[in-house]
Formats: structure tokens, sequence, C-alpha cells
């Protein structure tokens, strides 16, 4: 319960923060921005569309990779706390999992998946 | 904060995300709606778990699995919406009438 | 009291921001929306004393939510919500269907008698589901971390654009039998016999003529 | 108690923040071989940023520029507030705080992508498509080292790891750890190697439309965030804390201190990588280095 009242007074001192420093700077009585100064930088040129557009992100069979994996973690944290007490039989079990798992990156890696394409 | 009261929240996550998962037309769409029931069912786990197991280990082992199925969920439905689409240019469910070909 | 406080404001939260999702126009801010929904079912986790879940399940949603906040990049025409529109069907189904889940569920809550005896706080819960985890359900740990390697490979054979085989969108030809020659292996049929999906994993048999159709996908 | 401890980090915060701009402007004059820059020369640069008008493009999401920034502040503090000042203080006493700052860490990913999305502007997506690729795998690192750190402590609070490292520190016991965190540390503050999302190659990147008290904001948030990552990795490798005659916030204090110039340093003098290279790397290279680093920690730990 402290937990989430901390994280919460420092999320809203953050916010508190960020208003502030846009209070604080004498530019919003500089009126709007004028429609030049809002085109995005662009080397000079003109945008054609939105940036905000469909977009081939090369890497997303990485992400899929990367959200399977990841689920590893979970059975990890657990594992680490009572890996002490129970000794080699954790070793070996968490060395298993993280086998298992690591065929997947190998897959992933001989399929390529890494390169930007 | 009772039980009861999880319970009805985690009732109300699922409503929203069946009528997500009903309602939208766009994959990804449809997968946040699934997202949506497996997080009201997440949420009841845990309530269950520590309102009337009294912290039984299975209880936390049940929560992370609903995670890995949403880690599942999210990966090979992803990758099934890429092939999809590089077969046949589509992003919407009607445009799927079937799987065959 | 302060409980009960924290509870219904991020109960208030997860279903708002849940609500939300379905809502917005931006995709991405769909996709967030969701996110904060799972943090605060995070919060309230936290609350009930599952220190564990409550934390893990803000840890893998946020990567989660990055995740599927490419794909609706990817995926949606209109990612910004810059020109709403509605992308949906059976809408007053959909709804119907929402509510009586949701009346349903709350009746069958209502009505059952539910115990009340909340967890107390300082419980090490993390050190007896690890003892668990290298237990009795071991066998269960394992499995997920195979269905884990299935998750993966399967990913990749569905989604990788460009495999050993060079690009999924070209499908892939076996070496000759013959150096130079035609390609080995069974040649598909006209219309027929064209029964793999665009992982080059199950499309070694095709001819590169049949691909003529397959040709317009994201690759070029 | 609390309250002064809060002041105590809020000014070490804010020193640590202009001594970090200080450093980096000398490290950048030094390897340039311009000369050192005035001492007031970051604090000009701030009055600077604090009274030019806010300019915006059109049509941003104005929310999210907004949440942005906030949010990578209030992630940098939540990792300060977990980082313990002596045997029982800490300002989040949570029995998993390595698992609450593993997820600081993947918000992070979250905020800066949000930081490139919301002005609408080409060159700020790619540096957010970037830094997606590049922030999401070398957070396994990440998580590998803590969780080999924490094998020792028996736990994943924080403060049981500082003090399992009474005897020697982790930084000796599990050498490959240090190294690899500072990798994640560059890609956390996007620096140096692993700037991929506010590089000068994309003019600015992610904070390329940024401008006035909203790009000032933005890089005392990745500041605090350099603080922040130099007081975990002290706590985890460098034993927190812990040290002789001088009281305990002092030596934390002073352990971030030099983390910070490592980092700093090391986001100088490392060479850059073309995004794809970089992906391969993690995944080839340093995610099975960060398996040796586990393994290693558990045979020792036995």
């Amino acid at each position: 319960m402290e937990t989430i009242l901390t994280l919460a007074g420092i999320f809203a001192l953050t916010l508190v923060f960020v208003v502030g420093l846009r209070a604080a700077g004498w530019s919003d009585f500089a009126g709007p921005s004028t429609a030049p100064q809002q085109r995005p930088v662009l080397g000079g040129g003109d945008p054609q569309t939105h940036a905000w557009q469909r977009f081939h992100a090369r890497y997303y069979t990485m992400t899929l990779l990367f959200v399977a994996f990841e689920m590893e973690m979970m059975f990890m944290y657990p594992w680490a706390v009572i890996y002490v007490a129970e000794g080699g039989k954790a070793l070996a079990e968490m060395g298993m999992f993280l086998a298992i798992l690591s065929v997947g990156i190998l897959y992933g890696w001989r399929e390529g998946i890494f390169k930007w394409e | 904060m009772t039980l009861t009261a999880i319970l009805i929240v985690a009732a109300a996550l699922f409503g929203i995300g069946l009528f997500g998962a009903l309602s939208q037309k766009s994959f990804v769409m449809l997968m946040m709606g699934l997202e949506l029931m497996l997080n009201g069912t997440l949420l009841a786990t845990v309530g269950f778990w520590a309102y009337s197991l009294g912290g039984l280990p299975k209880g936390q082992l049940l929560a992370i699995l609903i995670m890995a199925v949403m880690a599942v969920e999210l990966a090979i439905g992803f990758a099934l919406v890429v092939a999809v689409y590089r077969k046949r240019q589509a992003d919407v469910i009607e445009s799927i009438k079937t799987l065959k070909n | 009291m302060t409980k009960d406080i924290l509870f219904y404001a991020l109960s208030a939260l997860a279903i708002w921001s849940g609500w939300r999702v379905f809502r917005v126009d931006s995709m991405i801010r769909a996709t967030f929306a969701l996110m904060v929904s799972f943090i605060a079912v995070g919060g309230i986790a936290l609350l009930m004393s599952a220190d564990y879940i409550g934390v893990a399940t803000v840890f893998m949603m946020a990567v989660e939510m990055m995740v599927m906040g490419l794909f609706m990049v990817m995926f949606m025409m209109n990612p910004a919500g810059l020109n709403p529109m509605q992308m949906v069907h059976q809408y007053r189904f959909s709804i119907g269907a929402g509510i009586a889940a949701f009346v349903g569920l709350t009746v069958a809550i209502l009505t059952t008698p539910l115990p009340d005896n909340p967890l107390p706080p300082g419980g090490d819960t993390l050190r007896d589901l690890g003892f668990e985890l290298l237990g009795n359900s071991m066998l269960i740990f394992e499995t997920a971390g195979v269905t884990l390697l299935a998750t993966m490979v399967g990913a990749v054979v569905l989604s990788s654009a460009s495999g050993r085989f060079g690009s999924a969108g070209q499908g892939s030809v076996p070496p000759g039998l013959t150096a130079g020659g035609p390609p080995a292996g069974r040649t598909a049929e006209d219309g027929k016999g064209h029964g793999g999906h665009a992982g080059h994993g199950m499309s070694m048999q095709k001819k590169p003529a049949m691909q003529a159709h397959d040709d317009h996908g994201k690759g070029h | 108690m609390t309250l002064l401890t809060v002041l105590g980090m809020l000014v070490f915060l804010c020193t640590s923040v202009w001594l970090a701009v200080a450093l980096d402007t000398a490290c950048r004059g030094w390897i340039s071989g311009q000369g050192a820059d005035r001492a007031d020369g970051p604090l000009r640069t701030a009055a600077l940023w604090l009274t030019q008008q806010r300019l915006t493009t059109e049509a941003p999401d104005r929310m999210n520029a907004l949440l942005s920034i906030a949010g990578y502040m209030a992630l940098a503090l939540t990792g300060l507030a977990l980082v313990p000042l002596g045997p029982d203080t800490a300002l989040i006493a949570l029995p998993t705080s390595v698992v609450l700052w593993g997820a600081c860490e993947a918000l992070v990913v979250v905020v800066v992508f949000l930081h490139g999305w919301s002005p609408n502007a080409p060159l700020a997506m790619i540096g957010a498509y970037r830094y997606v690729a590049i922030g999401l795998p070398i957070m396994l690192l990440s998580m590998f080292v803590l969780i080999a750190a924490a094998l020792p402590a028996q736990s994943l609070d924080l403060r049981d790891i500082v003090t399992s490292q009474a005897d020697v520190w982790n930084l000796i016991r599990q050498p490959l750890g240090l190294p690899l965190f500072l990798l994640l540390g560059l890609s956390l503050t996007l620096r140096g190697p692993f700037d991929y999302a506010d590089s000068a190659d994309l003019a600015g990147g992610t904070s390329v439309e940024a401008s006035g008290p909203d790009r000032l904001g933005w890089q005392i948030a990745r500041l605090a965030m350099l603080t922040e990552f130099s007081a975990m990795a002290a706590t985890v490798f460098l034993g927190g804390y812990l040290g002789p005659v001088l009281p305990g916030p002092l030596w934390i204090a002073l352990k971030t201190l030099l983390v910070m110039t490592l980092v700093i340093g090391l986001s100088h003098l490392a060479a850059r990588m073309p995004v794809s290279r970089m992906m391969s790397l993690i995944w080839m290279i340093l995610l099975p280095l960060s398996f040796a680093d586990l393994i290693w920690a558990g045979l020792v730990a036995l």
C-alpha cells in the first residue's frame, strides 16, 4: 500500500514538474507557433504525408521472439530466491529451461531474423 | 476491498474485453479485446488466491501461466496476422472467409 | 480505509482505461490505454499483497504492449486516427454480449457466498512460489519452457520474411538433382497443391512460377 | 525523517544532474580538443531553453508529449526511491524491488517511444522505432545480471542484495555483471553507442521537435535517469551504502558519481554500430555472455 502511495506521489510530482516548467517558461506568452514553424524537421524538405503512417518495422519477428523469450523471466525470479536453498537441482533445472529456450533463439538467428531486412 | 468487489471489477474488465473482441473488425484490435479478457481473468485469479486460498503457491503459478498464455497468444497471433497479410493484404476479419489456401 | 480508496481508484482506472481502448481513435493511445489498465490491475494485486505477481504484471505487460503498439502501426490503415473511422461490426450484438457477460458474472458473484480472509501482508509468497516451481510443479515449469520454444519457432516460421532459402514472398526452390538441373521434389499442379502459406518452411515444393500471385506481399 | 530523506535525495539529484552536464561537456571538449566549457554553461543552456518559444508541429499528440516527459522522469525517480540508503532505509521498501526496477526499464522503452511518437515528425518517429529494436532485447542483459546478483542474496530485495555484499562486492564476485549492466545504462539514458533514439544522425531523433521548456524537461529527465541508473549500479555491484568511516548515504552518493563518470566516459569513447548489427550483437554475443554471468554467479553462490 505504501508502495502504491509513493509511486502515485512520484508521478504527481513529475507532472507538476513538467507543467511547472511550461508555466515557468515565458514561451506560452509568445502565442501559438505559426504554420511555417510547425513544419517538421526534414532537412529543408516538406513532408508529403503525416509521419503517423503505416510503418514496416523490419525487425518485427525479433519482437515476437522477444515476447516469448522474455516470459522466462517470470519463472526465473522465484527461482533466484530459492536457488541457494535448492542447490545443484535448481541449477540443473534452470539450465535445462534456458537451454530449451536458447534453441529458439538459435533457430531465429539461423532464419536471419536479427537482420534489418 | 472484498473478494466480491474484486470479482465485480474483474467481471467488468471481462465484459469490456468481450465487447471489444466481438465488435472490432481489425485483427490487432481483436487481440486487444482478448488481452483485456485475460486481464480480468488474471485479476480474478489473484483475488481468489489472496482471499480464499490463503496464498497457496499454485494460485500464483496459475497467474503466471495466464501471463504466459497472453505472451503466447500475442506472439502466435501476430505471426498469423503477418502470414495472412503477406498472403492476401488483409488485416480485417471479414477478408478471411476461410483459412484454406 | 486508505486501502479501500486506493482499490476503488485503481479499479476505476482499470475499467475506464479498458473502456478507452475501444473508444479512442489513435491506435497508439488505445494500446497504451490497455497498458494502463494492466498497470492498474497490477496495483490492485499489490494491494492484495501479491508482491510478485503485481509487479510482474506491469513488467510483462509494458513489453507486450510495446510490441502490440508496433504491430498496430504496421497493420492499421490509420494508426493515429487522424480521420476517425469506425472499424466495428455486429456492434449492437457485441455490446449486448459484453453487458450480458458482466451482468451474468456479477449476479453469480453476488449470489455466491465468498470467503473473506485476506492474505496478511509480509508473507514470503515469492519463496513459496519458487519451491513450488522446483518441487511439485516442476513438470509445469519445464512444459512451459517447451511451450515457449514452440511459440518462438512458430512465430519465426509464420512471420519471418526471409528464411534460409531466400525471401518468403518468392517461395523457395530445392536444389536440382543434377548440377544446374530442374528443382528436385514434387511440383505443384495448377490451382491445386498450393497449400503452404507464406512461411518458407512449408513452401519447399513450390515452383517459382506458382508464386506470381504471392508476390504482392510486403516484401518488395 | 522520510521528508528529510526525500529532500536530501532531491538535492543530490539536482547536484548530480548539474555535474553530469559539466562532465559531459568537459569530455566532449577534451575529445574534440576544443577545451572545456564555462562552468555556468549548463545553467545558461537551461535558461535559454526555458525562455525559448515552445514550438509544436502540426497536429501533435499533446497528451503523450506531456506524459512521456513526466513518465521518463517518474521512472527515474521510482528507481531512485528503490535504492537503499541504509540497512532499512529505502523509500520504497518492497520485497520484489528488483522486479519493480525491471518494470521501470520496460516502461522506459514505452515512454521513449511515446516521446518519438507525439510530435508527428518523420525523424522523431524513426528514432522511436529504432529505439524499440535495441531497447527491448538489451533489457534481457539487465534482467540476467540482476538475477545473478540476487542469487547470493537469496532475495529480490535490493536491501538484501546490498547486505549480501558485506564481505565482497558483486563487482569482484561476478566480474561480467557490471560491464553488461553499463551497456544497459547507455541504452536507458540514450547515450553514446546505444543512443538510437536521440542521436545526432537523426538531428536529435525523438527530441528533434522538442523545444523550449519541453526540451529542458526531457534533458533533465535523461540526466535524472543517468543518476538513477548509476545509483542502481552502485547498489547492485559496488556494495551500495556499505563502506568504512563515512555514513552510508555519503558512500552511495560517491559511488553513484563514480559510476556516472564511467558511463559518461564510455558514452564518448565507445563506437557506434548500425542498428541491425547491434541487434545481432545483443542476441548472439551479449546474451550468451549474460548467461555465462548467471552460471558463474550460480557456481560461486553454491
